[in-house]
């Protein structure tokens, strides 16, 4: 059987044009995809079942048995945190919402440790953006910063912006600028009109060097910012300003680095000082396939998109405070609900090391190596292969995620929904 | 009137208590506080042995101790406006938030957020305060308004962001960003500073020890001796790349 | 020799990372890449293993050259190799320095350990399946 | 089955003629019935003012934008928490609250409909989405065509029947309800940074201008015998001297339709400026009030300000983005692909600007010179103008002249000079009243024969009960207990439910959503057109068949079926 326009969930493309074969429950061919979404689709090895770490090592249990001991080891905390949501649909990220409502938890996402300094600096200054349409169609320059969409987010540029043919570009490759500015040549560099290589942590310094020769400041600027050459900020500058429609694209490279969200800040801003000259979009390039879902399902349901603590009933919302790697790194929470993420590869080491210290419960299709730090690991359908449920593309288009084959496993929105019956009394939300 | 607090041992230390409970006026009427531990709500007298010594007609007479273990107390001192607390060790984060007036000193180092939107006021940190000294809220315009801070050791990174008025005086260095986005105020660093005053509005900055990585939009204006530190200070403006008519000298 | 930690997603780290299990994991995650000058003056060849450490901790990795990396910075995958020697400050911002930790690299004999051995190495006992 | 008796109600049900009339009124399975069984739960009003539940007809509460202004405002949402209780959820936020925060608060205020004003047929999934988390009002969706490719296209060809075509396969897919057309064709020279400054000039690359699109797109709504008319956010919104634009945009409407009006003129407040510049602004009420007097095929709602912080948010991105350069606040801008634009910025409505003076007066001034309150409906285009739990203010306003006498006194001493506001002797009544916050809503919006918008027997069973004696308030003096009154009802009915007692939800909300399916013939219909599919995959970057919002997102969808036209 051949199900077409099916959607990838790895990334926050989520691409929607693939085709898959499935053939007795199997999925046997994927079509259209990157190479990310062929082993998404391809190679998806699941956890059998429940499993429960003992004394004696790890065991299988049931389903139940697990819902039951995962809703006691919540309703006895005095700081529970409920963290991940990323690769699930919004239907599982809500009924976790009302979870952390309900328990005084502080709930967290992936952002956290992703885009979570974008979220702060858009918090400061607004998002001039759009979706990836409008990219597509109309820009002429696409300056890609700190970001390496062949590595990351590989159709990105054969989609919405190098590669796509648009309706005001019909000739994507000889009508748009391509301007690639990190601090390593990778290979989105290569593809480059136009490469700018920064020292490391000087972002914020060219960022603001730019803002100030848009304005006329040039003169201010010394010969050399963060080894880039006065020149070459000048001539940037320039092909930005006399572009029809430009559009930069950041990614970890502006968030982790020094500064954080100040760096987006001012990348933000000096969208907008370009906007006084012609039309400028810009638009971070989302990680997970519905990263973007959790901070939307987030805002609506509490009014912030991460780092949300439940404690006082109230939500409160402070990242720095409030953020999962934060509440891990001083010992704070006292259990853990890990859903649809990894936090044990990737939160640094002293973080991750406090989830083995505490009782943690997993919820995901997959063994991951927070597995290795919990004490359940219950196995669920992944959404966008055995689940269907609503995603958002890393521009805020919310796309349908396909359920494409049944593998038999409960989906994580029904799991959580028993542990919240349960922790309710047996009423649901 | 003197109210002596000192932590009792926890089963579990590390759970934050929010005690925003903690200011002078509130003993006025006794000690019958609620606080929270974690999301447990518990009175002040689970979490602290209470001394009281004298008694007080009026909130300005009221002297508030704080003894043992509070590095994990948050909001002490929250719009607190008269009266003073004195911290013996290290106090949490968000110490002296939207305090219009009184004093609170610190004996020991204080966690992130120290006097966040500060209206009046005296904080006093004798140790380090961490990142986010004397500032503002997420996505709000204003940070610090108005009072004095003064921390004795250094600050971590972004101290007096969004500084709108007051004093910030730091005798120690602060980390990366201080006065980043200020628009008014007053901030002194006695130490060394990186990138200090990024994207600034308005308000004066002084840099007594090195600054690292100064940014590139700032206009060198002239020198200017600073009598009040002994010091010939270079004078610039900025932050150009934000229209900003602010003033940071750095010694030259 | 100093340098700068970054690490960032590549293609092969996400193909794999539903996998952590598997030796194919363990491999992309662990690869260090340096600029083919600074693996000169450290005297190692492309797959030697070399030591980074922070004042966090150590951890084993392979080295590999890549051109692109600047002078006196290391590239490795996001994943559990880089996490074991980030500091987790977050400056106030819920972000970890995953792309400027300070580091100290040097060559090494010692051997590469696998994702249930660092988990294991911090309280967590490993669940084998791939 | 469960039944209600609302005994000794002061109903003022002005569809149905009733105004002030002492009576009972008995409810079954959510609707409005001749009598109920001695079973039935009963409820005394006390005599108490009681009308049918509040319709607000042009809100944001749901979808891209209104979530994006929450996004980047936590200073907002610490402005309005509360925790958890009894059945209600934590809420957060004053001026762009959480989803149970609006639901919450409209429903304690007696709303129990509303119209978000503006979906993008792209983003519409995530509209619906809030729209179940906003679960104690009935929900419909105006659907944004202002910049729509296919509808410009058609409109240029001169094709009413193409765009009335496009018109109902956009609104299916999007589960809308009506078309919005804000500031159109201007959305659409925003995706190059450009807009347009009246309604006779071109939109670049398309060869239509405003009035055309206007013009076919009021022809298509009557072809489709859509129950709402096109909803019309007009062009140069907010800028000195467009009243020119909006009396222009006026006189091109036609009366097509002997039902309901041809044209509902949103926030006409921001539209009815006179002056050139920010200095020399002054109020053009009276022009515009005399224009809508004349013209029956008109509606219009108030697109009232308060005083305070609020945050503005449109599809109208070019507006925004001069907005933004003169408050210097943040910003936030999202164009959609083929379809729209829209923008965001906080703003704060302050009584030391004379500007922010003459636009509080205007919008007063609108609503006492219409003389057929149908044609006047009160809203602030929430939360644009402010927030919409100001409603009760405008209504104590609109009551009571030493109200409006009191707060002028406050005002920038400008606002006496270019508004007529301090002259106009005129109050409204109760009956008034009631027609502007709900009949009128239900009748421009068509859906009096959804049983909304009275009280009549058949009627859908949303009843607001306010603690006001209208027999021993003096509106004009005590008008203090009218805006107290309006903030919080004795009970909110929800189809048959009390849903709110004293402002305090008390049941999990069942809310539907209306939507509209609009008949087209056989060879119409867009989904079969091959030139339109080829188009789509060509230059959106969603799949066709992704792109329609599935059933599941409307658990309670109530589907309008209108008749074919040939």
């Amino acid at each position: 059987m051949i199900i077409h326009d099916v959607i990838c969930p790895f990334c926050g493309c989520l691409c929607d044009d693939l085709e898959l074969e499935c053939e007795g429950g199997k999925i046997i061919k994927v079509q259209n995809g990157c190479a990310l979404a062929e082993s998404t689709f391809m190679t998806d090895t699941r956890l059998p079942a429940p499993i429960r770490r003992t004394e004696s090592g790890w065991e299988e249990i049931s389903y139940n048995e697990a819902i039951k001991e995962t809703a006691e080891i919540l309703q006895g905390a005095d700081r529970p945190l409920l963290y991940g949501w990323s690769s699930t649909h919004g239907e599982a990220q809500s009924v976790g919402v009302h979870i952390a409502e309900l328990i005084g938890a502080v709930i967290d996402n992936t952002s956290t440790v992703c885009h979570g300094p974008s979220i702060l600096a858009i918090q400061e200054v607004g998002h001039p953006g759009c979706t990836l349409g409008q990219v597509k169609n109309r820009a002429d320059v696409i300056i890609y910063w700190g970001c390496n969409p062949i590595e990351a987010h590989p159709r990105h540029m054969s989609r919405y912006t190098t590669y796509a043919t648009g309706f005001f570009v019909p000739d994507a490759q000889r009508e748009r600028t391509v301007i690639v500015v990190d601090t390593r040549r990778t290979d989105t560099a290569g593809i480059a009109d136009e490469f700018v290589q920064i020292e490391h942590g000087g972002d914020y310094a060219v960022l603001s060097a730019l803002r100030a020769i848009v304005r006329g400041k040039a003169s201010v600027i010394p010969a050399k910012v963060a080894g880039v050459s006065k020149e070459q900020l000048i001539r940037i500058a320039e092909i930005c300003k006399t572009a029809k429609f430009g559009a930069i694209f950041f990614g970890l490279g502006l968030t982790m680095s020094r500064g954080k969200y100040k760096n987006i800040r001012n990348a933000i801003e000096l969208t907008d000082e370009l906007n006084r000259h012609t039309k400028f979009v810009i638009s971070p390039l989302r990680g997970h396939g519905n990263v973007y879902g959790s901070n939307e399902v987030f805002t609506w349901m509490t009014g912030y998109p991460f780092a949300v603590d439940f404690a006082r009933g109230i939500a409160f919302y402070n990242p720095g405070e409030t953020t999962a790697v934060d509440i891990l790194r001083r010992g704070e929470c006292d259990a853990a609900l890990i859903v649809a993420s990894d936090p044990g590869a990737n939160f640094p080491r002293a973080a991750a090391a406090h989830l083995a210290k505490i009782p943690t419960v997993v919820i995901d299709p997959h063994v991951n190596a927070t597995t290795a730090l919990a004490r359940i690991h219950i196995p669920c359908t992944a959404a966008g292969i055995d689940a269907a449920g609503t995603a958002y593309r890393m521009d805020g288009v919310p796309i349908r995620l396909k359920k494409v084959i049944d593998r038999g496993y409960p989906d994580d929105a029904e799991i959580l929904k028993k542990i919240y019956d349960r922790l309710n009394g047996g009423k649901g939300p | 009137m003197r109210v002596i607090l000192e932590s009792k041992v926890r089963a579990k230390p590390n759970l934050p208590i929010e005690a925003e409970a903690i200011i002078p006026r509130n003993f006025l009427k006794g000690t019958d506080l609620l606080v929270y531990e974690g999301n447990k709500e518990r009175t002040l007298s689970e979490l602290f042995w209470i001394f009281v010594e004298g008694t007080a007609v009026s909130p300005e007479n009221i002297e508030v101790i704080l003894k043992g273990d509070t590095s994990r107390i948050k909001r002490v001192g929250e719009y607190m406006d008269t009266g003073s607390i004195v911290i013996e060790g290290d106090i949490g984060m968000h110490c002296g938030n939207f305090m219009s007036g009184g004093t609170i000193e610190i004996r020991g180092n204080a966690d992130s957020w120290l006097g966040r939107e500060m209206r009046g006021g005296t904080i006093l940190c004798r140790g380090n305060a961490s990142h986010y000294c004397a500032t503002g809220y997420r996505g709000e315009k204003k940070g610090m308004q108005g009072g004095k801070v003064e921390v004795f050791g250094s600050t971590g990174d972004f101290c007096a962001e969004y500084l709108a008025g007051g004093t910030v005086h730091i005798h120690g260095s602060a980390g990366d960003f201080p006065g980043v986005e200020m628009r008014g105020g007053e901030l002194i660093i006695e130490g060394d500073a990186t990138r200090p005053c990024g994207n600034m509005k308005s308000g004066s900055c002084v840099i007594l020890g090195t600054v690292h990585d100064m940014l590139p939009t700032f206009e060198k204006t002239r020198q200017r001796v600073l009598p009040e530190w002994k010091i010939t200070a270079d004078v610039y403006k900025g932050d150009v790349a934000n229209r900003g008519k602010g003033t940071l000298c750095v010694r030259s | 020799m100093k340098c700068i930690l970054n690490t960032g997603r590549t293609v092969p780290q996400g193909v794999s990372v539903e996998h952590k299990g598997a030796d194919v994991y363990r491999t992309i995650a662990s690869s260090c890449f340096l600029n083919p000058v600074d693996m000169m003056i450290l005297g190692i060849e492309d797959g030697d293993r070399i030591r980074v450490t922070t004042p966090t901790g150590h951890i084993v990795l392979t080295a590999r050259p890549a051109e692109g990396v600047a002078r006196n910075e290391i590239f490795v995958a996001i994943g559990p190799y880089a996490n074991h020697i980030i500091s987790s400050e977050t400056h106030g911002t819920g972000m970890p320095d995953f792309k400027s930790q300070r580091v100290d690299v040097e060559p090494t004999k010692e051997p590469l350990k696998s994702v249930g051995e660092l988990m294991e190495a911090i309280g967590g006992l490993r669940y084998d399946h791939t | 089955m469960t039944e209600i008796w609302v005994k000794n109600a002061c109903v003022i049900d002005p569809l149905n003629h009733i105004n002030g009339e002492i009576m009972d009124i008995a409810i079954r399975d959510g609707r409005i019935v001749e009598s109920v069984s001695d079973r039935a739960d009963v409820i005394d009003a006390q005599r108490c003012l009681t009308l049918p539940g509040g319709i607000d007809s042009h809100t944001h509460v749901s979808g891209t934008k209104v979530n994006f202004g929450r996004y980047m405002s936590p200073e907002d949402m610490r402005a309005g928490r509360t925790k958890r209780k009894g059945k209600m959820h934590v809420t957060s936020g004053y001026y762009v609250p959480t989803t149970f925060g609006n639901s919450y608060r409209y429903s304690a205020m007696g709303y129990t409909t509303l119209l978000e004003g503006a979906m993008a047929p792209l983003e519409a999934r995530h509209t619906h989405e809030e729209f179940t988390a906003t679960p104690h009002q009935d929900m419909m969706a105006n659907t944004l065509f202002d910049g729509n490719w296919a509808v410009m296209d058609a409109v240029r060809e001169k094709d009413v029947r193409k765009t009335a075509a496009v018109v109902a396969w956009t609104l299916k897919a999007a589960r809308g309800y009506g078309i919005k057309l804000t500031n159109p064709g201007g959305t659409e020279a925003w995706g190059f940074g450009e807009d347009l400054t009246g309604i006779h000039e071109m939109v670049p690359h398309f060869a239509v201008t405003p009035a055309e699109i206007i013009t076919t797109m009021m022809r298509a709504n009557e072809l489709l015998k859509l129950p709402h008319s096109v909803h019309l956010h007009c062009n140069n919104l907010g800028k000195p001297g467009n009243y020119q634009t909006t009396l222009e945009t006026f006189d091109i409407v036609p009366d097509l339709n002997p039902d309901r009006q041809t044209l509902y003129a949103t926030h006409v407040q921001f539209h009815a400026y006179g002056g050139g510049t920010w200095k020399n602004i002054c109020s053009k009420a009276e022009e515009i009030t005399s224009s809508v007097n004349s013209r029956p095929q008109i509606v219009m709602d108030m697109g009232q300000i308060m005083f305070g912080r609020t945050m503005t948010m449109t599809a109208d991105g070019p507006m925004e983005f001069n907005l933004h350069c003169l408050h210097h606040n943040k910003w936030s801008n999202h164009d959609v692909e083929l379809e729209t634009g829209s923008g965001i910025i906080p703003v704060t409505y302050s009584k030391k600007s004379a500007v922010n003076c003459i636009m509080w007066a205007i919008g007063l001034e609108l609503a006492l010179l219409t003389k057929n309150p149908y044609q006047c409906l009160l809203e602030t285009d929430n939360p644009n103008g402010a927030p919409f739990v100001k409603y009760p203010e405008i209504i104590g306003l609109l009551m009571s002249k030493r109200y409006r006498d009191e707060e002028c006194a406050t005002l920038h001493p400008e606002t006496e000079k270019r508004t007529s506001l301090c002259a106009l002797e005129r109050e409204l009544n109760w009956h008034d009243i009631a027609v502007m916050t709900r009949a009128g809503q239900a009748k421009a919006l068509g859906i009096v024969n959804q049983g909304k918008g009275h009280l009549g027997i058949g009627a859908e069973a949303d009843i607001a009960i306010y603690p006001i004696r209208t027999d021993s308030v003096d509106p004009a003096r005590e008008y203090r207990k009218v805006v107290e009154g309006f903030q919080k009802t004795r009970y909110t009915i929800k189809r048959g439910r009390v849903v709110s007692r004293d402002g305090d939800i008390i049941v999990d909300g069942a809310n539907a959503t209306f939507w509209v399916d609009a008949m087209v013939p056989e060879d119409l219909k867009m989904e079969n057109d091959p030139e339109f599919i080829k188009r789509f995959e060509q230059f959106y970057t969603v799949r066709m068949s992704n792109y329609p919002v599935q059933d599941v997102y409307l658990p309670r969808g109530r589907r309008i079926e209108t008749e074919v036209f040939t």
